[in-house]
């Protein structure tokens, strides 16, 4: 990341026509912030007397699997890039002196190694300006070296794994904490209940066995003792066995380090086996799919999710409004996140002034963006900075939110005392105005809240 | 103790499932010594059709006895209408081809299967409707509940069915002839076609009845559910000697009651080298183990090769 | 060449059982180098069974099987072909999917060394052992009178060429000791006589030959000795005339218009 | 050597040049479709590679193999660890890629070794469980050891390399542009073509016959001095090594490896292929295997437009629409050529005949 | 023979791949009468008796029984005609007790007592099966299986009975036994086609004769008369 941001534009100017142009691209505080929130878009403030602009359409490659297991979350991936990409183009943007079309190119990996760099070649090939994806670890990092060696910027929206960024690729970003992050704080989460022993389940998946070991370790470290460790796989449905073996244990919670089409079904088998401790899961069972699934049985239990909730957020409850009224279905998991990386990577290549992938890969790495899951910044590796992973509980079928814990960047936690309060009551999927007074209540809160959140940051 | 109990439990009514299943596989086999490898989608069939059906019934306005009634019904007449089809379409061309053609064929129909049926049901798991009020009972501080009785109790008396079956009326001793010898139970007077087609019915309906089993059990369902399920209760069938009924039934108990004690107490017992993670393994050493001393399975008849 | 007329196999009180019942019940011949060696009996006599042990597809019960000096490995049925005994089967048990001329030539497959490297870089020790092998194939083929069907596949040769065709496979592991299960079962008078001259010609090139056989006419034509056995036990031993008109052979065995 | 090539006449000479030719310009030609198309291409013949060993197997000595996969994984894994810097290991492609072989073929002979008396559907079902147990130990030796490093996988594994000259990233070779997908086809292609010569000139040997008699009766082939424990040992243990080398370029041309990449469906999959083109035919298991690596890809670019041109629209979602078509070619092909799309003439000819 | 013959065979022609089993072959048989079918291996003999039992199609000809074209009727139906076979090498069913096989026999029939009375004539017939009724069909010698084979087809009480090749791969002393037995059952009134490489005996046992060669029926007469037939003694018996 050598270039400055002005050399990076440079080019821009050279091939614009009007200098006008190179202000939208290169302005800083002038620029107009993307509209999200307004489904009707006000376009850009346009030059007096515009000469027939060149249009340019940016291809952004988008992967996750559509095939298998995992096909309903590829979907939900594929929505928030549809959305993200429509609003983009309502917005009519213009970089580099030219009209901007985002064009997405949809592909599927089927959760394969093998097919994730074929269609990462595919993306390679179609010299797409930018990929957001893939949606698995296991199919990003070997994605990830191609598009390294392409030189074309990726974020990935989901892919939680810590190894994806630390291959030591300039191109590979991620919009959502890693494995690492979310662990630790789930391990503090689970001492702040008071609880004193702890079960772990990991179902052996790359992201259920990262999670669980990172758990374990901050659990430990937090002075909890872990009683048991079993495992399943992501194709089981029951888990009779391990539970009653868990179950001898007495322990007071039980870890699950895994996906929702599991986790509904556990949380229901340890009731059936009367279980009594409490269940506690990282952002893979932070779904209406687990609750669905797991029914009453989760009632109780906790789970999650990188970022801050949606309602805690500025643009959130209207994104989720939009996404809702678009789709009609509720958002499964990563569409938020998938949504901003997108927003991000047309963020880069305005402050860019390029869509160049050569040119505006430099600002990747300086974003300091508003999404609608979090303050996106990078660190040096390209992960979130700060990352902050916000707790839920599951009560009468619904999200409630419970607080946000880690993350550094102090305007991504909204959280406040006040706000905890309200929470019970900001369900997810309660009325928008509900969540926008959380989020009022939270920036007031905003510096009560900084300093805690910089001790916990500091303890890590 | 109570432990013991509980895994011999849980490891029961997961072995009763296997078991229903493998019967499914064991029928196919016993005659045409074909490995009908998309009997597991049939079962994922049987789970989607009860829970579209009972959810409608349920959401019209019909009692739960009914719904569920008529789920079943639904499930069992969709499996007989696809067992007798994928007969009909897929295998019954390929008699007398070389051996792995039906398998591939079978491998073929059991894509084509999924896949359809994510067309039809969507990509996202699906609950199953509570047909039955669960309660819980206890004895000896294990945990049970009634649906788990139901469910050892189903597969017993569906075993026994068909035993009774094939050893006591006339299209079973046609069935058995024609596993023997097709050729000459055509000779007899029997229509083999109608035998095997009957195989194959019957075997789906078993597939459908599991099917619900397993929606009521585990109350959850996907169109990628009937795979692992089918290729474990493969592995039952052959473990107790592919082709042969009770077999099935041991074999898919024993599988059952290997997972859950292995989950439960091989982890302790290697000092946590081999615990829970290598659940799905046990089944197969323990396979690998049985076939190397009896190469034909628990119960399979010993093909001593008369030269 | 060792001595016409000495011991080749010794069978020493065989016995074997499947479950309760008694195939063989400690049964005791000798075959002599050179001779034609009948073995009947009636139908579950225990025969064919004799022969398994006899080859390695059936581990005997009891009692061992001393084979041109040493005693035969038991469940080895391999061994005991590269030791000289060739057999073939009552119902013929050819390599349906390989032609005739394949056929023979896997029978050399226990004559010959190339391994799996002679095969990869086919040296020239390995293509002259190659050439080998068919060339003596061919004789083979010509030999039992199948030449010209050297190229179908055996499952579509007659049944009569199969029959032929299945000793010339076995005659291709140059046995010292062939034995034949029934091989005129099936064939009509005139067939049957081809096969005897087939089996005299076999004979006068010096290999030893056990034939189990139901026609009488055959066996007592062709056999310089005969045993007979009756559940599982030898119930004679002796030249073809002498059983032939032996009273507890004509009731158990050939009854009375033979 | 001189015997053959005074057979040649001008008209085979002529083919055998232009097939020469051909292959040499196939990458060039694919990439004018983009770099993915000779991705595709490297993958088929990677399983081109695969099918060939399993056709030792399955075809040859006609042993129901479903486990095929773990020889793939064992040398996927070897090269993994040898070199990348999960152990700070960088054994150069040379020493790893035969090592592979030989671990491979070690693993050949030990899964191999118990099923030698199971017959068919039985021998499958070992065979299934043995890959199964293979992937799921990989899937968890990360601890009390970290030996494979779990589900998580193996990062940054070198390409294969000659001194400086990386396959992994294009360079410019006497003046052409050469992408690295495209050296690793040059590479696959060697390495293919030997093993064509290998399978050919095995099957063609006192070992391929002993093999195919085991095939066609086990019994029969012991009474005439096979030793059939040593024979399928040494098939098991050639298929496997094949799988090895293949797993290893695999691991080298991915960079990455994860349990994950060896599931069980890869074996029926690589089964397919064997099956599909004509069992023991090898030009025709070399179809086969090319058909399905391309056909799934093929469809992927085919199934939209197709619909829209039919329909006017996107009726059915183009994904599962496409393992859709992929599924019902399997099922129709062994309905209409039972034997497989090339089966050898042998093969042919024995139809025919049941078809009366 | 005033009556008109229970089998006409006209044209039968059989083919495999291309290659023609039986050229065009035309013979009858007439009630209550046994014939021999005799000829070399390979001659077409099997061939004729697998399309007369319909576990194969001709390619063209006609089978005409009881006045009624069965050529196009499947295998299964042919048995309530009252056609029974008793197949080369036995075909019993192994796993299935010899009761049971005979059961298999009247498994189209549903008169309970008729079938039971049945049933005691073919244990009259072979008392040996009898005393193994419960026994499974695969532990009985050869001879004993061929019993089970001729008993299961009486079974189905048949009109015509087609006996392939019964003496094939037994024992001297059971061929007599068996053949007494099927000559029991012809002076019974049975019609039946024999088929046998023993020539001799077949002609021995039969009324009348039928010599097929390459596919097509080369000479018929009298059984008697054949026996005796110069050419025949020479190609069939060995002499």
């Amino acid at each position: 990341m050598a270039f400055s941001r002005n050399l990076s534009c440079f080019p821009g100017i050279t091939l614009a026509l009007a200098a006008s142009i190179a202000l939208i691209g290169c302005g800083q505080k002038e620029e107009p912030k993307p509209q999200a929130a307004a489904p009707a878009a006000v376009p850009a403030p346009a030059p007096a007397a515009p000469p027939p602009k060149p249009e340019v359409t940016v291809k952004l490659g988008h992967v996750a699997p559509m095939t298998g297991p995992q096909a309903h979350l590829g979907k939900d991936n594929e929505n928030g890039a549809k959305l993200a990409v429509e609003e983009l183009n309502a917005q009519a943007l213009e970089i580099g002196g030219a009209k901007i079309k985002f064009e997405l190119l949809v592909e599927d990996d089927g959760a394969d190694p093998k097919q994730g760099t074929i269609v990462a070649q595919k993306l390679v090939d179609a010299k797409v300006n930018g990929v957001i994806g893939h949606l698995n670890s296991g199919t990003t990092i070997p994605a990830s070296k191609l598009y390294a060696d392409a030189g074309i910027p990726q974020i990935s929206p989901s892919a939680t794994n810590p190894k994806y960024t630390q291959q030591g690729f300039a191109t590979a970003f991620r919009v959502m904490a890693n494995d690492i992050q979310q662990g630790k704080v789930l391990g503090e989460f689970a001492a702040k209940q008071g609880v004193k022993t702890v079960a772990i389940i990991d179902d052996r998946s790359a992201y259920g066995q990262g999670l669980a070991d990172e758990f374990k370790k901050a659990a430990e470290t937090a002075g909890l003792k872990v009683v048991a460790t079993e495992y399943t796989n992501d194709k089981a449905t029951d888990f009779k066995a391990i539970l009653t073996k868990i179950k001898s244990k007495k322990p007071d919670m039980v870890f699950y380090g895994g996906m929702d089409a599991q986790g509904g079904p556990l949380a229901k088998q340890m009731k059936e086996l009367g279980l009594k401790a409490k269940f506690l899961g990282g952002d893979g069972v932070c779904t209406p799919e687990f609750m669905k699934l797991g029914g009453p049985a989760t009632d109780g239990h906790y789970c999650s999710m990188p970022g801050v909730p949606l309602e805690k957020m500025a643009k959130g409850p209207a994104f989720k409004e939009k996404f809702v009224k678009k789709y009609n279905t509720e958002i499964q998991l990563y569409a938020p996140n998938v949504y901003d990386a997108v927003m991000v990577m047309a963020d880069s290549m305005k402050r860019a002034n390029s869509v160049e992938p050569a040119k505006y890969l430099p600002e990747v790495g300086k974003t300091s963006y508003e999404g609608v899951t979090a303050k996106i910044e990078f660190d040096e590796k390209g992960d979130l900075k700060g990352g902050a992973i916000s707790l839920y509980q599951y009560k009468a079928g619904q999200l409630s939110y419970v607080e946000t814990l880690g993350g550094g960047v102090v305007e991504a936690v909204k959280e406040a005392a006040q706000a905890t309060g309200e929470a019970a009551k900001a369900v997810a999927g309660a009325a928008v105005d509900a969540a926008k007074e959380g989020t009022k209540a939270a920036a007031e809160a905003v510096k009560s809240t900084a300093d805690a959140t910089k001790a916990a940051v500091e303890k890590k | 103790m109570d432990i013991f109990l509980q895994q011999v439990i849980n490891g029961l009514v997961q072995g009763a499932i296997y078991a229903m299943v493998a019967l499914g596989y064991t029928m196919v086999y016993g005659i045409m010594g074909l490995i009908n490898f998309a009997h597991g989608e049939v079962v994922m069939i049987g789970t989607l059709v009860t829970i579209t059906v009972v959810t409608f019934l349920l959401k019209a306005g019909f009692p739960v006895w009914l719904a569920g009634g008529m789920g079943i019904v639904a499930a069992a007449s969709v499996c007989m209408v696809l067992g007798w089809s994928l007969e009909r379409v897929a295998y019954r061309p390929l008699r007398g081809a070389p051996r792995l053609t039906p398998l591939i064929t079978a491998i073929g129909m059991s894509i084509v299967l999924q896949n359809l049926a994510m067309m039809i049901w969507g990509r996202n798991y699906m609950t199953f409707p509570s047909l039955i009020e669960k309660t819980q009972f206890e004895i000896g501080g294990a945990a049970f509940t009634n649906v788990q009785v139901l469910i050892v109790l189903v597969a017993g008396l569906s075993m026994g069915g068909l035993l009774l079956l094939v050893y006591r009326t006339k299209l079973g001793m046609a069935m058995r002839a024609t596993a023997q010898n097709p050729g000459v139970a055509g000779l007899m007077g029997v229509n083999a076609n109608r035998v095997i087609s009957s195989a194959f019915v019957i075997g789906s309906v078993l597939g459908a009845l599991a099917g619900v089993m397993v929606g009521v059990y585990y109350e959850i369902a996907h169109y990628q559910m009937g795979f692992m399920l089918g290729l474990k209760a493969f592995t039952a069938a052959v473990l107790g000697g592919i082709g042969n009924l009770a077999g099935a039934m041991a074999g898919g108990i024993l599988l059952g009651l290997i997972e859950a004690l292995g989950a439960g107490y091989i982890g302790d017992l290697t000092g946590g080298f081999l615990g829970s993670h290598y659940q799905d393994i046990f089944a197969f050493v323990v396979l690998i183990f049985v076939l190397m001393f009896r190469p034909s399975g628990l119960f399979g008849e010993k093909t001593g090769d008369r030269a | 060449m060792s001595a016409k007329g000495e011991v080749l196999l010794q069978a020493q009180a065989v016995a074997k059982h499947f479950g309760g019942v008694k195939a063989l019940r400690d049964v005791s011949l000798t075959i002599r180098r050179g001779e034609v060696y009948g073995l009947i009996g009636p139908n579950g006599a225990g025969k064919t069974t004799f022969f398994n042990c006899m080859t390695g597809l059936y581990v005997p019960d009891g009692g061992s099987f001393i084979f041109d000096g040493a005693p035969l490995k038991a469940d080895a049925p391999d061994q005991v072909a590269d030791r000289g005994i060739a057999r073939t089967f009552q119902n013929i048990r050819l390599f349906g999917n390989m032609t005739a001329l394949d056929n023979v030539m896997v029978g050399r497959h226990v004559r010959t060394q190339a391994g799996i490297f002679g095969a990869i870089f086919r040296g020239r020790a390995a293509r002259a052992e190659e050439a080998a092998i068919r060339r003596r194939a061919e004789e083979l083929l010509h030999y039992v009178g199948v030449e010209d069907r050297a190229d179908d596949l055996a499952k579509n040769l007659s049944y009569g060429d199969q029959r032929r065709l299945e000793i010339a496979r076995a005659l291709a592991t140059e046995p010292k000791l062939l034995c034949l299960d029934e091989p005129a079962a099936g064939m009509n008078g005139t067939e049957t006589e081809a096969l005897r001259l087939l089996i005299d010609g076999i004979r006068a090139d010096g290999v030893t030959i056990l034939l189990i056989e139901h026609d009488v006419k055959l066996v007592m034509g062709l056999c310089d000795r005969v045993a007979v056995l009756d559940y599982g036990a030898l119930l004679i031993e002796d030249v073809p005339s002498i059983v032939q008109h032996d009273p507890r052979v004509i009731e158990a065995y050939i009854g009375v218009a033979a | 050597m001189r015997t053959w090539f005074n057979t040649l006449t001008p008209r085979t000479i002529f083919g055998l040049t232009l097939i020469t030719v051909a292959l040499l310009a196939l990458p060039f030609v694919a990439a004018l479709g983009g770099q993915a198309w000779v991705r595709i291409v490297n993958f088929a013949i990677l399983y081109v590679f695969l099918a060939l060993g399993l056709n030792i197997v399955v075809g040859f000595a006609g042993l129901l193999d479903l486990g095929y996969i773990a020889f793939y994984a064992v040398g996927a894994y070897l090269w993994a660890l040898l070199a990348s810097p999960h152990f700070g290991l960088h054994l150069p492609f040379w020493v790893i890629l035969p090592l592979g072989a030989i671990v491979a073929c070690f693993f050949g002979i030990l899964l191999g070794a118990p099923t030698l008396k199971l017959r068919g559907d039985y021998l499958a079902i070992v065979t299934l469980g043995f890959g199964e147990i293979v992937r799921i130990f990989m899937n968890n030796l990360n601890a009390p050891i970290n030996i494979t490093n779990g589900p998580q996988g193996i990062t940054l594994i070198d390409p294969v390399a000659i001194g400086n000259f990386k396959f992994s990233t294009g360079s410019t070779v006497f003046g052409i542009d050469i992408s690295g997908p495209q050296k690793y086809y040059y590479l696959l292609l060697v390495l293919v073509l030997a093993v064509i010569a290998i399978n050919v000139r095995l099957q063609h040997s006192r070992i391929g016959r002993a093999w195919q008699a085991i095939r066609e009766d086990e019994i029969a082939a012991k009474a005439i001095g096979i030793n059939t424990r040593n024979m399928k040992l040494l098939a098991f243990a050639m298929g496997a090594s094949f799988g090895g080398v293949a797993g290893g370029i695999f691991a080298a041309m991915q960079g990455f490896v994860s349990p994950e990449s060896f599931s069980l469906i890869e074996s029926v999959m690589i089964l397919a292929m064997v099956v599909l083109g004509g069992m023991g035919h090898i030009p025709g298991v070399i179809l086969g295997a090319i058909l399905l690596t391309v056909l799934p890809e093929a469809l992927r670019y085919a199934v939209v437009p197709v619909q829209k041109a039919l329909f006017g629209a996107v009726l059915a979602d183009p994904e599962s629409l496409r393992m859709l078509i992929f599924g019902l070619a399997l099922v129709l092909v062994m309905r209409f050529k039972p034997a497989g799309l090339w089966p050898s003439p042998d093969r042919r000819r024995e139809l025919a005949e049941k078809a009366r | 023979m005033v009556a008109e013959p229970l089998l006409i065979v006209e044209g039968l022609r059989v083919a495999y791949g291309g290659i023609q089993a039986v050229r065009g072959i035309t013979f009858h048989i007439n009630p209550g009468e046994m014939v021999a079918l005799i000829g070399a291996n390979g001659a077409g003999k099997t061939s004729t008796l697998k399309a007369l039992s319909r576990m194969l199609d001709p390619v063209g000809g006609s089978i005409r029984y009881q006045g009624q074209e069965i050529v196009k009727l499947p295998p299964h139906r042919l048995v309530r005609e009252g056609i029974a076979l008793v197949p080369e090498g036995r075909g019993v069913f192994p796993r299935l007790t010899i009761a049971e096989n005979l059961a298999m026999g009247a498994f189209t029939r549903d008169d309970k007592a008729d079938i039971a009375a049945d049933l005691e004539h073919v244990y009259g017939l072979f008392p040996r099966l009898k005393e193994r009724e419960k026994q499974l069909a695969g532990t009985l010698s050869g001879g004993e299986q061929q019993m089970l084979a001729i008993g299961r087809a009486l079974m189905s009480r048949p009109k015509l009975l087609l006996l392939d090749e019964p003496s094939m791969g037994l024992a001297p002393i059971m061929v007599q036994k068996i053949f007494e037995v099927i000559r029991m059952v012809a002076a019974e009134g049975m019609t039946i086609l024999l088929i046998e490489q023993n020539a001799r005996l077949a002609l021995e046992s039969s009324q009348r004769g039928y010599v097929m060669e390459s596919g097509e029926i080369t000479l018929t007469d009298e059984a008697s008369s054949l026996l005796h037939n110069p050419k025949v003694r020479e190609a069939y018996l060995g002499e």
